[in-house]
């Protein structure tokens, strides 16, 4: 066996290990914590441990297993799996235009000093515009926007509102490690009378990997949380986003349902957070390791 | 600085905001944009003025929530990245639920979060806003803890130095850019985690509650004038992380920065 | 027409500042195209900064620089010349024989030809096994055989090399400076060279430039008059241990100033 | 056997239609039983009948149907009448064609043991709510009974769930009695078991207390109105809107499949008893079923301009134009109704009795 | 009690990989205390790996490695010695003062202790004046005697030395090597020197261990019999000259090899 296959087997075996134990705590403290949660020190930071707020690990799984509705053919499990794969696919699509524009804007910034001034503070608000605000007139693009031709399907609104959520990360982790090139290499290019492209694409961007593996991971996640959410805000069908909505209206009376959802939507995170991670490994594979015995 | 840097540092952001909202106002002017689609900025200035207590302090309500987690997430972020590059074990077992954790969308776990706790009490949100801020300050402070140059390593380990020695002395110094790499983007995250966390249950005295509800009634004006006042929220956060990582770098490592940038 | 050509240049780091260092001062030197000129002197009289002001790298804080009769600034645009750092300075990312080719690639080679020219290289440095491996696993002397494979690679008509044989073992200098030698005179290559070793830098050179420690100046140019073919027996001349001799009183003179002169300027007036 | 008419009778006018008008209705939620009128006259082919070819989109928690008509990306929007009429005063130019709903359904729901009978119980209490421009009525209602929505009482989101009420934080929850109310009656009560039973709440309901406000409706684009191919496209929506409900008035169960069909995620059983609360704020209708009461509209007119917000505002600053509603189009397409021998008034309606299960499976 | 002890150690690199280095062979080497033992070889010879063996930065593959009758990684746990390596490796972050500072910080001294003993040291390698620089400010000669001003700091009983003084003029290396001497002698600490000077290597040593390249493994051993007092003069001493051409001839015996050594087992065997 390979050591790659090897590790690969052993950290899978990690994961489904800390699972297990994530669900031995939980059902530990529905044991022994209070239903009706705990304060501590007058502020409550015990939860519930009812069934209502932590259902029981089986009844989530086993609710997997049983129909969406009563007297529907489809079990959960399938919906489920059908809807992250549709937000999944929306997910990488937001995340291919939200890194794009985020290293697109990296490299504008690392260029002219002008604008970096000029527009990071205006990233950084644009990061805390509400989603609420934004989705009337993203929506409205659907079906609207009408370029060579090309006719702005609803689920574009959807993926580029995960870009929305996606970008802001990556631009600012691409453009720290844009500038962390050492500068005994950037003489080295210098001297070379290389162009700015050329210093980018030999020098920058390798010397930036490192500060741009973490900013995918953000960016993936952003991605995915961009689109689960602009499914629930713009009313996109067919996704995780809106089934969470909709078994969130049940989680009264049927309160293991909605996390059938959430856990749907947390294996996708996790399936976008696998791929950055792959790529640091095949993109790292031949740097210098640290020397540990 | 001197006056002239001054102005460099100032002009560029002071244009491209002015160029903007003077795009803003005569798109809407131009073609006529009802104000229940976009409202035009000065009838948002009109009504931030009009509003500006309510807004500072459904913003006090929210930004302390986004303070209190992004505080709390920060710490809590650094500590476990110290743990994770300490202890590679628990790193393969945490960090993988960390980015699942991350990547349930902050409406649902807020839900969940809202039952687990009292939906009457801030505690959910700001649990919420720590998370978020955790994960930023975790995967960006776990790798500038791991990516230190293996000559430094080795000089530490020639003095026998513990890893507690390293991680201060070699890791913690390689980590500083990558922490405030991890502030600036948790910086505005943490204020709009805040109150989206309001969009779904609690108490309704925020910034997030206050955006709802005027969009809701059709008044995009004065939704766009508490979204002006979360924007300001952000940019505090944001300029204060500037701020702190120019007083942290003081030495060495900002100045060779720079010196990198001189270099054409 | 000269090769290089610096006037009257000094520079000034940290102007103004309590940690101001005056790296030089008032240098005037000309290079003939196809001369070999070694820079020597005390450690940080500013012979790499003399260097990076040729290279365009840096700007004068005053003076000017001429290189081929062109600014510095163009001659660099232009890439007239290949220079070789004081650390080698290679691309963790690049195997050995990438980073060897990548002044090739930013002049637009196609690929074949960049190989081939790469092998030629690692052949003359004598580490053709090692292109599929990455810096790291070198050891230092072999990293810096691949910088100067690198600075030669594209055969450019000025060579700028600081001290590209320090961590290099006696045998393998020797046979380097052969190689140098032979390589610059079949192209007509104009060297700039800086070097700590005396025999080195006589064997070498047609003028020695000894430089006196901060604020750096030239203090003597000492011609070297051992012709152009230089061989294994050269070393065994008279003219090389009178050269040797010259260069050595040169810089015991500069020494003593050392002893005695103030440093960091700025330093000592606070 | 009625189903059977219907289909034939639609079958032979498709046959006279030259070509479907497309139409886009904007419903203010997602699919459920609330809407079961317009996804009953779709799936009975009432719509194709009248030569229209409707295509109906759900909505989401950031889309405001008066918003997406205004825009002209619906035709038809179902909104509640003062979320609307503020749309209106924001410069969306909509007018309400039809009043479908006839009640309001909204409740505050909660704990025998808590004491809420009438709205001046609210005092001091954690109020529920949804917000998103559903509050209103809780305003008009503290309003009435002089109560500071900002001082005297806490107002609360609910999520969109009752979890918060049963769980003991929210005192009195709001409810539609077609759906959240019968979420509650859905939860099992833990001390006994078994699910909660209606003894186990008081409920206050808006209709009662004074303070009902005008809900679903059918909106058109008011630019639009002048236009007479508009003009007969929206009677003959409304007509084959109001045939839908009349089918469902009807036939309680069929409907509820109907929806269910559509992609409703809500039970079953849930899903009958939503269809049948539907039933009750629709039917009868005495002046005709989508007709605009007057009294009804200016009573909501009136509350939206006097009950104050928790910033002290209103929902509307004035009162709106008489062009905001017409009662010509849903009384044309009445005539045609009765010309089909639809029974629009349903004044022989009564309701079903329907057991919820757990979950509302 | 010997205070290095190699019995039987090799190194191989990347083992059982396509690029697999054998860079050390059955090495066995003891050093007395007090003792100074000069490395020299080739370039690639293994000479940085044994040393960084000694200091238990690396496993041997074969073999068994004893520092003061310890094993090799406790002597390292107890700090019983201080390394300079063959890159400086300043931390960009601290100051020149507080990089000499460091590893008195690792055996906790208090700070009074401290910056007195690193202005003792920089006046040590003629720096004074640049204690509140940063590293990246000095000329790489700077930054090389920084380098040793630290790894001298804590007076280890052992110094691994990797070329301390390759990128140091001639004048400065004199000086460097007779204060090397002189505390040593002072304070009778024991040290391995690696080192590409020949003059060097004899100068200060007590024996001169000579490398052949990979597979590097030594060859041959050289006793230089200088006495224990080396002044200036010694440099004109026959013993010295002697010393000279021993290690030479030894090294040219290593270089024939070389040329026709295989270098790279892995590549070679594909
Ligand atoms: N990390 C590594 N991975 C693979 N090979 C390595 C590694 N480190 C060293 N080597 C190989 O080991 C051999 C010996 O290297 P070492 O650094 O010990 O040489 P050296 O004698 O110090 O040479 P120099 O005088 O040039 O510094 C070289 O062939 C080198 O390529
Ligand atoms: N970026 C910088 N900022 C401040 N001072 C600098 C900088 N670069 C060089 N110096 C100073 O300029 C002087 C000359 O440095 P330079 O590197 O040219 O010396 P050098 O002659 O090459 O020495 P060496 O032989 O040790 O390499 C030194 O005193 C150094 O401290
Ligand atoms: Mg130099
Ligand atoms: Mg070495």
């Amino acid at each position: 066996m390979s050591p790659l296959a090897r590790r690969s087997i052993y950290r899978t075996s990690m994961f489904v290990l800390s699972v297990v134990l994530v669900g031995v705590l939980w059902e530990l403290y529905k044991l022994i914590g209070p239903e009706d949660g705990g304060k501590l020190f007058g502020a409550a930071v015990l939860p519930r441990s009812n069934d209502t707020a932590m259902p029981h690990i089986w009844s989530m799984l086993s609710r997997y297993g049983r129909p969406e509705v009563r007297g529907s053919d489809r079990q959960i499990w399938s919906v489920v799996l059908a809807g992250a794969w549709f937000s999944f696919r929306l997910s990488v699509a937001g995340f291919a235009i939200g890194a794009t524009i985020g290293v697109g804007l990296s490299v504008l910034m690392a260029r002219f000093k002008m604008v970096e001034r000029g527009l990071l503070p205006y990233l950084v608000v644009s990061q805390t515009v509400p989603l609420i605000a934004l989705a009337p007139l993203i929506v409205s693009w659907g079906g609207k926007v009408n370029i060579f031709g090309f006719t702005w399907p609803k689920w574009l609104s959807a993926a580029v509102l995960g870009a929305f959520l996606a970008f802001f990360p990556i631009a600012v982790g691409t453009l720290r490690g844009l500038a962390s090139a050492p500068s005994a290499s950037l003489e080295l290019m210098s001297s070379y009378a290389a162009s700015w492209k050329q210093t980018l694409f030999k020098l920058r961007f390798p010397a930036a990997i490192p500060f741009m593996v973490p900013a995918f991971k953000l960016g993936a996640s952003g991605a995915v949380v961009g689109v689960v959410v602009a499914e629930i805000s713009t009313g996109l069908k067919g996704g995780i986003g809106r089934l969470i909505i909709e078994y969130a209206r049940e989680a009264t009376g049927d309160p293991a349902k909605v996390f059938t959802a959430v856990f749907g939507a947390a294996a996708l995170g996790l399936a976008m957070a696998g791929f950055v991670a792959i790529s640091d490994v095949l993109l790292m594979r031949n740097r210098p390791k640290e020397t540990t015995t | 600085m001197t006056t002239s840097t001054r102005i460099q540092r100032v002009a560029p952001p002071m244009v491209f905001g002015v160029v903007f909202v003077a795009l803003w106002e005569s798109a809407v002017r131009g073609f006529d944009l009802k104000p229940y689609f976009l409202a035009a900025p000065s009838k948002i200035a009109e009504q931030f003025v009009k509003n500006a207590s309510r807004i500072l302090e459904a913003a006090s309500v929210s930004g302390t929530n986004a303070l209190v987690g992004l505080i709390v997430g920060t710490i809590f972020g650094i500590a476990m990245s110290f743990i994770l590059s300490r202890f590679g074990f628990l790193n393969q077992l945490i960090t993988p639920l960390a980015i699942a954790l991350n990547a349930i969308p902050i409406f649902v776990l807020v839900a969940v979060l809202n039952n687990m706790y009292s939906i009457t009490s801030e505690i959910p949100r700001r649990f919420m806003v720590t998370l978020v801020v955790y994960f930023i300050v975790l995967v960006n402070v776990a790798k500038g803890l791991t990516q230190v140059r293996s000559t430094h390593v080795e000089i530490m380990r020639s003095y026998a130095a513990s890893e507690i020695e390293i991680l201060r002395k070699v890791r913690v110094p390689n980590a500083v850019p990558y922490l405030f790499t991890a502030l600036k983007i948790a910086a505005p995250a943490s204020v709009i985690t805040a109150f989206v966390s309001e969009y779904f249950g609690g108490a309704q005295n925020g910034l997030g509650s206050r955006i709802t509800s005027n969009i809701a009634n059709s008044k995009n004006a004065a939704a766009w004038a508490y979204v002006l006042g979360a924007c300001l929220l952000g940019l505090i956060f944001y300029i204060i992380s500037i701020v702190l990582e120019n007083v942290a770098s003081r030495g060495g490592v900002a100045d060779n920065t720079n010196n990198n940038n001189k270099n054409k | 027409m000269s090769a290089v050509n610096v006037q009257g240049a000094s520079k000034i780091f940290n102007q103004g500042t309590p940690k101001q260092v005056d790296a030089l001062v008032d240098v005037n030197l000309t290079v003939e195209p196809g001369e070999f000129v070694s820079l020597i002197g005390p450690s940080g009289c500013g012979k790499s900064t003399l260097l990076r002001l040729i290279a365009n790298l840096l700007e004068p804080t005053t003076g000017e620089i001429t290189v081929n009769s062109k600014t510095a600034s163009q001659s660099r645009l232009d890439q007239d010349y290949g220079m070789a750092f004081q650390q080698a300075g290679l691309f963790d990312w690049r195997t050995v024989a990438k980073n060897i080719e990548l002044p090739l690639e930013l002049k637009g080679w196609d690929k074949a030809k960049r190989a081939a020219r790469a092998t030629e290289m690692l052949e003359l440095v004598k580490l053709p096994e090692f292109a599929d491996m990455y810096p790291w696993q070198l050891s230092g002397g072999m990293q810096q055989r691949i910088a100067i494979a690198r600075a030669l690679a594209a055969h450019p008509p000025l060579l700028l090399m600081d001290e590209p044989f320090g961590a290099l073992d006696e045998m393998t200098r020797e046979y380097m400076q052969g190689e140098l030698l032979r390589i610059c005179s079949e192209t007509h290559t104009t060297v700039v060279f800086v070097t700590h070793s005396i025999p080195e830098a006589v064997y070498l050179s047609n003028r020695v430039v000894v430089m006196s420690p901060r604020p750096g100046r030239i203090t003597e140019v000492i011609n070297v008059s051992l012709g152009s073919n230089r061989t294994e027996d050269t070393r065994g001349a008279d003219e090389f241990f009178k050269g040797i001799t010259a260069v050595r009183e040169a810089l015991r003179g500069t020494h003593a100033d050392h002893a005695n002169a103030g440093a960091v300027r700025g330093v000592e007036d606070r | 056997g009625s189903d059977d008419a219907a289909t034939d009778t639609t079958a032979a006018a498709a046959a006279e239609c030259a070509e479907l008008t497309p139409v886009k209705l904007q419903l203010q939620w997602f699919t459920q039983a609330q809407f079961a009128g317009y996804y009953a006259a779709q799936d009975q082919g009432f719509y194709e009948a009248m030569c229209l070819d409707v295509t109906i989109l759900e909505g989401a928690v950031d889309i405001a149907p008066h918003v997406v008509l205004a825009n002209g990306e619906s035709d038809f929007a179902i909104s509640w009448v003062s979320k609307a009429l503020a749309g209106r005063e924001g410069g969306a130019n909509i007018v309400d064609i039809a009043q479908i709903f006839q009640r309001s359904g909204t409740l505050q729901v909660s704990f025998k043991d808590k004491n809420i009978t009438t709205a001046a119980d609210f005092k001091g209490k954690n109020i529920g709510n949804w917000g998103y421009g559903n509050e209103f009525e809780i305003f008009a209602a503290l309003t009435k009974a002089g109560l500071d929505p900002a001082k005297d009482v806490t107002l609360v989101q609910q999520q969109f769930d009752m979890a918060g009420l049963l769980a003991g934080d929210i005192d009195a929850a709001e409810a539609m009695t077609y759906n959240e109310y019968a979420q509650v009656l859905e939860a099992v009560n833990p001390d006994t078991g078994a699910l909660y039973t209606a003894e186990d709440f008081n409920v206050v309901s808006y209709e009662d207390e004074g303070v009902g406000m005008l809900q679903d409706a059918i909106w058109a684009d008011g630019s639009r109105l002048s236009d007479p191919a508009y003009v007969d496209t929206a009677t003959k929506f409304v007509a084959a809107s109001i045939q839908g409900w009349a089918f469902c008035r009807d036939n309680t169960q069929a409907c509820t499949d109907i929806v269910v069909a559509k992609g409703s995620k809500l039970g079953a059983s849930h899903q009958l008893w939503q269809m049948n609360e539907v039933n009750k704020l629709i039917w009868p209708a005495s002046m005709g079923a989508g007709m605009i009461d007057s009294a009804a509209w200016d009573r909501t007119v009136a509350l939206s301009l006097e009950a104050k917000n928790l910033e002290g505002g209103t929902v509307l600053t004035a009162a709106p134009d008489a062009e905001a509603h017409t009662n010509d189009i849903v009384t044309a397409a009445l005539a045609l109704l009765a010309d089909m021998g639809v029974d629009t008034t349903g004044s022989a309606f009564a309701p079903i009795t329907v057991t919820l299960l757990e979950g509302g499976n």
